[in-house]
């Protein structure tokens, strides 16, 4: 790996660690791996996700053959994995474009450092995450019925049902996605285009790059696009995860309808996927050797908007025990102490230890700063959501209003599938992603740069 | 006869000045391009106002009313069906849709837009035959300007400036 | 350099405008099929082991639909006549004729005519011939110019569109009484109105019809 | 349902396995098939009949009126069939074993007739065989039996009241002097008839009458629990409840809980020896001069108060003794009844022959096995080899006979023994007559020609008496010729279309009650090594006879809800102190008879008593009755064949989790909330409306005036099941299966939860039918993204099932929980076991779809029902009336528990339920508005 930008203690400013950090220096750095290829270590890693990504392939043929019988849902609990995972991805998927569209109406210059590839990983989370509710169908050729098209039926979708919302919700996000990503990444692809050594690399780059030049007209409608862009995916955001929320709190059974739902998934989904940015951040840096580019810095801002999500996430779930105790409807008492003390009260308890109890550590500076700590933090958090996301399920449909059909859930082999597979798919388009396109916004980092020389 | 010289420079702050110079002296800059985006760039070369967030604005709105009006017309008109007692028109939970899409078209739009701003997909364009121009995505910030009369004084105005290369554009 | 020659502009604007219609594209020639008669099956003749002609029995002979076709006023099922039906005459005319050999054989050996469905509505609709007879609906009107067919065919496209046509509005298909099985009816120039008053005379309240529990269950 | 990991210990888990991945691939091949099929539609084909067959129109339900038996006992039934296939068994308003009522063995009856197991050629020494060859054999046996009188000629039928089978036996007695004939039901109440013995000097029956008793005092007797006086004593007790001014009190004592026991007003839980010795006392606080002994406090307290009960209503007061007390208390009870003048008809018995004839004993016939007397044995109906008392070894002793024929409907545990098995009709396919348990008699006729090459008992029996092809339809007219008054076939045609034959109920006769020698109240002590055993016939399997229907082993038990398997009830404390909980098998030993049974924890039952039912550990059922729960009757002695004093239970240390559909629910502020329980005399002024405030419009009314509603009161409910089952009749609804139960998964559309008031002591408990509440604010209608859940304009919650996609989010917004999902094909290719069978799609109702894998469904208040009174009243032009629509659980109830109809007629029954002040909304505040609503539970507890 190329050490071009050779980072240094203590960093010479503030967002990037080396001192010669001009334009070559940059466009070298991030553009030049792509050409030479990132030898064995990439290889490896790829052929690591492949089984994953053969085992999900045979899960979901094997599922659509037999039905959703193989999974441990029942009469009583009819949902199960599919919706928690479901919920989960779309939350790591909305912390992308929150954070680059967040961070940059807000100004923060070291966005440019994490904003290309947080927004590929959007794409895929939201690509898996789209993929769920339609393998959760007990009929799944059907899932076109969500969508209103002309037929011979004569039928429209029932536009009162959360699910019809989340769909539009997800296609929306999903392709929005893609417009907001692929804009910024236009003039990457021209310099992509005008280094590619070889003729082939530059014809596709070139496609691609549509002939931006950089001209000040390109660069200026570009800028009021991208912002304006920005400004609308922040509330975009904030709804499709809302609209998740609504999927539970638009119900009346006990545990679920709950007014703070939306804005808690809201948070939630930012606490994990800002979890999720930290760890593949590592990754990158490591991978990539852009130990210049994305500094011990950039981790200490996210190790801080962590620490305030999981107060945020704490105060929720004690709103929840409240309404529940002080709404005196039995039901509802019932179900918070069936969190506690049920059948699923050791995944709750460790919920809230991960959740709650291990980001309070990022209130020291070393663990914000140590990087291995971090990531153990980040990963503890996206488990803990994940437990959030399955027992908001299972309490609730276990412990409803009918005693008589309390039931538990049974985990079989293929929910473990449906859990694990996916996280090898994700890798393993992650990996495409980084060997065919600057994971790090170059033009983004010349600005920087040149701002941080001034400086 | 009018000659259009391209200048290429190493830094920003060369190439604004060098705009000035240009301006100055009573040629025209026609245009100029670098490798991120230079606040102030379009004003000095007088650019019109682009009209994007005008199309986004008329984009979004569109769309979303009509998602509004199909959900209305699907839900009241067409097929009427008594949904758990709620009114046919529950005009609140119609809101959620449009919504989304609205803000996806708006998006759509100003793409659209954009592209036709810039004149893209522009995959061929002459300036690429420009020697050295490929650096313009790069390293390197090219300004192109042109002269009534004899393009040797743009020339020595440009390398005054602080140019590291000045090329004259033939019209093919 | 230059990569792309000239013509690369107008491709890419193309493909990028494609990209946009082919979905629109899609949905509608889906939907032009669905309606087609390749998937309807409507108009399409099918052949039965005995050429029964309707336009010889009903236009020539007069025959009327409940002859054969017993149980329309009382059942779901409008009835499939059993082989005595036909050799109620065919035992007097044509007895020897070649065409009708299977119906001999069907009574002599007891085993019945294996007509060809051309009709078929799927399973999970539950029509039921008595009611809409019972109501003012004519055979024809949904089975066509019966009259006029050598051999049967479907007339409609039996797709749920065209069920709920006239299950939201019946008036311009209902007849008197009196003419529900007359193969050659036509609406009246004042059916409009007319159609109306037999709705009316019929209690046939239009916003149950398209409740789904009406067809499906 | 407690989380299970490991699924149910069944044998051949391979075979059933293999079963289903045959089913699998089948389902592969048909889908692809169908795959194809949709791409290229194949031409289909419609094949009219040659002739017309009266009658028949096709698609068009014809009803039949027809009789069926439960331990020789007839219940007369009104059967639908539809293009000639049976599907459906409803109650017989004339018939007074009916009532117009039906119970679970009558509604599964129509399963059984499908059954692919059913037996279907003759066999000889298990190959197959025919009829020639069986007449030979029968005609050189009969000839041997002959020439010595019929010495060694020995017939053994099952209890049976049929006039016809009655007839043929006494012909057969005279042709063969020295032949012996033996009946045995395993569910006898010998006690009983002795007890009769004693106190009258002749066996009698008693038939009582609930309606009339003010007062009912149940001595270890279940009479509203299953069997063949279910319905008449469920519908009695119902109607001596129907009105507050007139509302009878029943007590209970019982060493097991019974439903009898759960709606009883008065219970206690005791041993059986303790019974005894309260009704001694009772007696004598009735005026008889002996058998004092001293009760404790609370058993005094009641006795206190019943007797005073029973004294206050003389004539319209009632004491009943169970099987499980001696003959003695049984006669005391006779004497108790006869002196307070109760309600209770006397009558000879109905299974003698016209001649007066009784039949021996299963032991009389054990006895001459052993001892080499019987040279052709001759079993009828019976599966002795399965269902004698173990100390009799049945199955080894039958082999003792050189020439044994078995007649039966399945080729079971005795058949295997049996030199030759002649294959038996179904109770659908044949010509019979059978008598009500009132002596009321009435025929039994034929739905459906014989599936398989079976018989009919009647034509064996006349064989054996020399008459080679007679026909039972002759015979049976034979029987009835003297009867009939006037024309005979006018006569005939009346008694086969009414389903009863008028004037034929017995008389009732009077002897005078002697008070019988009282028994010394024996003495007991509780140590673990000492428990008694009480055997009660099952509430779903009955005495096994019925394990290879599916329907029957997944309806769950009433009072335990567990499903595919029997268990030991033993009180939480027994449980305590012999270290075992829910689930753990247990080894129980009496005498030399050992069993393994899981043990379940039952705060109903007494104190050192065990209660098991008998029907399990059947091992030639069938594919679904093979090998499920336990075998009762291997510890069945012949002296003690309800109660088995001194049994030892051992724990194992091995565990086999209880299968359940449900919890039964002890939790007090759940079972205050939602089922709300009053005493006479205290309920509030008026019904209560619970709706909270809504924006939404009010209710859902029909332009054409329907609005459909069902109230259902649950004072009346015996939890009986006959609703579940008679819905799963109704509406297609299949079989899950044991593995999937395990999993949490279940199909019925109607549920009966069970309800406990006294946690602690276990009483009383409240059943609770819970359908579809069609929710006029539904909360699983709004939430479908696809509005395959919709309100009809006559408020009912539709399911389109060809719309669903199966999201499941109804299900799980549903407060109530009554949506059922088809994670497999269980009706749709991936059936349990063999429930795939073709056969079976002949009991399917065509007025309901078959839902395939993948979609949701549940109750419809039968809109088929409803859409077809429609349509004909729309046919004939007319309106419908008040109650015209009759849903299939109410038409199953024997005690009219459950109303349904139209709102909008201010003339319906169901608007005077609603207007009850017990009258409640389930979960009402949670503003859903359900159309389905409830009459809470009343009970009539005494004052002291």
């Amino acid at each position: 790996m190329s050490q071009v930008l050779v980072p240094q203690q203590p960093p010479a400013h503030r967002w990037i660690s080396a001192e010669r950090a001009d334009d070559v220096a940059i466009t070298q750095a991030i553009a030049d791996p792509l050409f030479t290829g990132f030898g064995k270590r990439w290889w490896l890693a790829l052929l690591a996700t492949m089984p994953f990504v053969l085992w999900l392939l045979v899960s979901i043929v094997w599922l659509f053959y037999r039905g959703i019988g193989i999974w441990g849902v029942n009469s009583t609990i009819v949902w199960g994995v599919a919706i928690a995972n479901y919920v989960w991805w779309i939350g790591i998927g909305n912390a992308g474009t929150l954070i680059s569209a967040m961070l940059l109406l807000t100004r923060q210059k070291w966005r440019a450092s994490i904003n290309r590839f947080a927004e590929a990983m959007t794409l895929f989370a939201v690509a898996i995450a789209g993929l769920m509710p339609i393998i959760h169908l007990g009929r799944p050729i059907y899932a076109y019925w969500l969508a209103p098209y002309p037929n011979t039926m004569a039928l429209w979708p029932q536009w009162r049902s959360a699910l019809v919302w989340d769909f539009w919700a997800i296609v929306s996000y999903l392709l929005f996605s893609i417009l907001f990503w692929y804009v910024s990444l236009i003039p990457d692809l021209a310099t992509l285009r005008d280094r590619a050594p070889r003729r082939g690399a530059r014809l596709v780059y070139g496609a691609f790059a549509l002939g931006w030049r950089g001209s000040a007209r390109e660069w200026s409608r570009l800028r009021t696009l991208h912002s304006t862009m920005a400004a609308l995916g922040v509330p975009l955001v904030c709804s499709v995860h809302s609209i998740v929320g609504l999927d539970f709190a638009a119900s009346l059974m006990p545990g679920w309808q709950e007014s703070i739902f939306p804005p808690y998934f809201v948070v939630g989904a930012m606490y994990s996927g800002f979890a999720m940015v930290v760890v593949l951040a590592a990754a990158i840096r490591w991978g990539l050797g852009l130990q210049a580019i994305i500094t011990s810095r950039h981790f200490d801002a996210m190790a801080r908007i962590l620490l305030m999500a999981s107060i945020v996430m704490f105060y929720s779930y004690a709103t929840e025990w409240f309404m529940g105790w002080y709404g005196g409807e039995h039901a509802d008492r019932a179900m918070v102490s069936f969190e506690f003390i049920g059948t699923y009260a050791p995944l709750y308890w460790a919920l809230l230890t991960c959740n709650c109890l291990v980001p309070q550590l990022l209130w020291w500076p070393f663990a914000r700063r140590s990087l291995p700590l971090l990531i153990l933090v980040a990963i503890a958090i996206n488990i803990g959501m994940w437990l959030e996301r399955i027992l908001i399920v299972w309490n609730t449909l276990s412990h409803g209003y009918m005693p008589a059909l309390w039931r538990s859930f049974h985990f079989t082999f293929w929910d473990w599938s449906f859990l694990i597979a996916p996280l090898g798919l994700f890798a393993f388009l992650f990996l495409l992603f980084m060997r065919l396109i600057p994971s790090v916004s170059m033009f983004d980092m010349r600005e920087l740069a040149h701002e941080e020389a001034a400086a | 006869m009018t000659a259009t010289l391209v200048a290429q420079f190493l830094d920003a702050e060369t190439l604004q000045a060098a705009l000035q110079r240009v301006k100055s002296t009573g040629h025209a800059a026609l245009d100029a391009f670098t490798p991120y985006p230079i606040d102030g760039l379009a004003e000095q070369l007088g650019l019109d106002r682009s009209r994007i967030r005008v199309a986004m604005l008329i984009g979004g709105l569109a769309t979303a009313a009509f998602a509004f009006g199909l959900q209305w017309y699907s839900a009241v008109i067409d097929y009427p069906i008594d949904s758990g007692g709620r009114p046919l028109n529950s005009w609140q939970v119609f809101l959620l849709v449009p919504f989304e899409v609205g803000i996806f078209a708006a998006a759509l739009a100003g793409v659209i837009a954009f592209l036709r701003s810039c004149r893209l997909p522009r995959l061929h364009d002459a300036l690429f035959e420009i020697p050295g121009f490929e650096r313009a995505t790069q390293d390197r910030y090219i300004l192109v300007a042109a002269s009534e009369a004899d393009p040797s004084d743009l020339r020595t105005v440009l390398t005054e400036a602080g140019a590291v290369v000045v090329t004259e554009l033939r019209a093919p | 350099m230059q990569l792309f020659r000239p013509g690369a502009n107008t491709i890419a604007t193309l493909v990028i405008a494609a990209i946009g219609a082919t979905p629109v594209l899609a949905v509608g020639l889906s939907y032009q099929l669905m309606r087609s008669p390749y998937v309807t099956d409507q108009h399409v003749t099918r052949n039965q082991p005995v050429p029964f002609s309707h336009e010889h029995h009903v236009s020539g002979l007069g025959l009327d639909c409940r002859y054969c076709h017993t149980s329309v006023e009382k059942a779901r099922f409008a009835g499939m006549p059993p082989t005595e039906t036909c050799m109620t005459c065919h035992s007097q005319i044509w007895t020897n004729a070649q065409m009708l050999a299977p119906v001999r054989e069907s009574l002599a050996k007891g085993q019945p005519i294996a007509w060809t469905r051309v009709h078929r509505l799927p399973d999970y609709v539950y029509f039921d011939h008595s009611v809409h007879v019972a109501k003012g609906v004519g055979c024809t009107t949904c089975h066509g110019e019966v009259g006029q067919m050598r051999l049967m065919r479907q007339a409609a496209p039996l797709t749920m569109q065209w069920c709920l046509d006239c299950h939201r509005n019946p008036a311009p298909h209902l007849r008197p009484a009196e003419a529900v099985f007359d193969p050659n009816w036509h609406a009246p120039k004042d059916q409009a109105e007319a159609g109306a008053k037999l709705a009316a005379t019929y209690h046939i309240h239009t916003d149950h019809l398209t409740d789904c529990t009406i067809c499906h269950r | 349902m407690p989380p299970l990991t490991e699924l149910p210990t069944r044998p051949e888990p391979a075979r059933r396995s293999k079963l289903n991945r045959r089913q699998a691939l089948s389902l592969l091949a048909t889908g692809m098939a169908s795959s194809l099929a949709a791409c290229s539609k194949p031409d289909q084909q419609i094949l009219p009949y040659v002739r017309m067959p009266e009658r028949i129109v096709p698609g068009e339900p014809l009803k039949f009126a027809t009789t069926l038996g439960l331990a020789g006992t007839g219940r007369g039934v009104i059967v639908t069939a539809i293009d000639g296939r049976p599907i459906k068994v409803e109650g017989n308003p004339r018939h007074p074993g009916s009532l117009g009522a039906t119970d679970v063995f009558a509604e599964a009856a129509v399963l059984s007739l499908y059954d692919p197991d059913r037996s279907r050629t003759i066999l000889h020494e298990g190959a197959i065989s025919s009829r020639e060859a069986l007449q030979g054999a029968l005609a050189s046996q009969l000839a041997d039996a002959r020439s010595r009188q019929g010495d060694g000629l020995c017939l053994l039928t099952r209890r049976t009241t049929s006039p016809t089978a009655l007839r043929q036996i006494d012909g057969l007695l005279e042709a063969f002097p020295a032949a012996s004939w033996h009946a045995y039901d395993p569910t006898d109440d010998d006690n009983a008839r002795q007890g009769s013995q004693l106190a009258h000097g002749r066996p009698l029956n008693g038939v009582a009458d609930l309606a009339q008793a003010r007062v009912i005092v149940a001595l270890d007797a279940d009479p509203i629990g299953h069997g063949p006086d279910q319905i008449r004593h469920g519908r009695g007790f119902a109607m001596g409840r129907s009105d507050a001014n007139s509302f009878s009190r029943l007590y209970c004592l019982e060493s097991g809980l019974t439903l009898t026991g759960a709606k009883a007003d008065e219970r206690l839980a005791l041993r059986p020896e303790a019974i005894e010795r309260f009704a001694m006392s009772l007696a004598r606080e009735l005026g008889a001069a002996q058998g004092a002994t001293e009760l404790p406090e609370h058993e005094r307290a009641l006795l206190r108060k019943s007797s005073a009960d029973l004294s206050a209503h003389k004539g319209a007061a009632l004491v009943m003794a169970g099987p499980t007390l001696p003959k003695e208390v049984h006669a005391l009870v006779h004497w108790i009844n006869a002196k307070i003048n109760a309600p209770v008809r006397l009558i000879e018995p109905l299974d003698r022959t016209p001649s007066g004839k009784q039949a021996a004993t299963l032991e009389q016939l054990a006895g001459d096995l052993a001892a080499g007397r019987v040279r052709q044995l001759v079993i009828v109906g019976a599966n002795p080899v399965y269902d004698a008392p173990a100390d009799l070894q049945f199955g080894a002793r039958v082999q003792q006979a050189p020439f044994r024929l078995h007649m039966g409907e399945y080729v079971d545990e005795t058949a295997a023994l049996a030199t030759w098995h002649v294959p038996q009709h179904h109770p659908l396919e044949a010509w019979s007559d059978l008598r009500a348990s009132d002596g009321t008699a009435s025929i039994v006729q034929p739905l459906i020609r014989p599936l398989y090459g079976s018989h009919g008992i009647h034509e064996l029996l006349a064989s054996l008496a020399g008459q080679q092809d007679a026909s039972a339809y002759d015979l049976v007219r034979q029987t009835w010729h003297s009867a009939a008054t006037g024309d005979f076939e006018a006569w005939w045609q009346q008694a086969l279309h009414d389903g009863v034959i008028a004037g034929t109920s017995a008389a009732a006769v009077t002897p005078a009650a002697q008070l019988p020698p009282m028994p010394g109240g024996e003495a007991w002590d509780t140590r673990a090594g000492n428990m008694t055993l009480i055997l009660r016939p099952d509430p779903c399997l009955w005495d096994g006879s019925f394990a290879n229907n599916a329907w029957l082993q997944e309806c769950p038990k009433p009072l335990t809800k567990q499903v595919w398997g029997n268990a030991l009830a033993l009180h939480p404390d027994d449980a305590a102190r012999l270290g075992v909980a829910s689930g753990d098998i247990v080894t129980i030993g009496a005498g030399d008879r050992k069993l393994d049974v899981p043990v379940l924890s039952e705060p109903g039952a007494a104190a050192g008593v065990g209660t098991l039912t008998l029907g399990g550990g059947r091992h030639s059922a069938g594919a679904i009755g093979n090998g499920v729960g336990a075998n009762a009757f291997a510890l069945r002695s012949a002296d003690n064949r309800w109660r088995i004093p001194g049994a030892s239970i051992k724990p194992t240390g091995r565990r086999e989790p209880i299968l359940t559909t449900q919890n039964v629910v002890r939790t007090p502020d759940d079972v205050r909330e939602l089922y709300p329980l009053y005493q006479l005399g205290h309920t509030p002024a008026a019904a209560a409306s619970d709706d909270p405030p809504s924006l939404m419009p009010r209710t859902v009314q029909s332009s054409d005036g329907h609005a459909w509603a069902m109230v259902i009161d649950t004072s009346v409910c015996i939890g009986c099941n006959a609703c579940v089952v008679s819905c799963q009749a109704e509406n297609n609804v299949p079989v899950v299966g044991p593995e999937q139960i395990a999993m949490g998964r279940d199909m019925h559309w109607m549920r009966v939860d069970v309800y406990d008031h006294g946690a602690a002591n276990g009483l009383p408990l409240g059943f609770q039918p819970v359908p579809c509440m069609h929710c006029e604010h539904a909360p699983c209608e709004p939430v479908c993204p696809v509005a395959a859940s919709v309100h009809d304009h006559e408020g009912l919650n539709g399911q389109v099932y060809n719309r669903c996609i199966g999201t499941r989010f109804c299900e799980a917004n549903c407060p109530y929980k009554v949506r059922r999902f088809n994670f497999f094909g269980y009706a749709d290719g991936e059936e349990y076991a063999n429930l795939g069978a073709d056969s079976y799609r002949g009991q399917k109702n065509p007025e309901v779809t078959v839902r395939a894998r993948g979609v949701m469904e549940k109750c419809t208040y039968c809109v088929q029902r409803i859409s077809g009174a429609r349509r004909s009243a729309e046919r004939d032009n007319r309106t419908l009336g008040p109650d015209e629509v009759r849903t299939a659980c109410q038409n199953a109830c024997p005690t009219r528990a459950i109303s349904f109809g139209d709102l909008n007629h201010t003339d319906a029954e169901i608007n005077r339920d609603k207007a009850d002040p017990r009258h409640y909304a389930l979960l009402g505040h949670l503003g859903t508005r359900p159309r389905t609503t409830y009459l809470a539970d009343l009970r009539n507890p005494a004052e002291e």
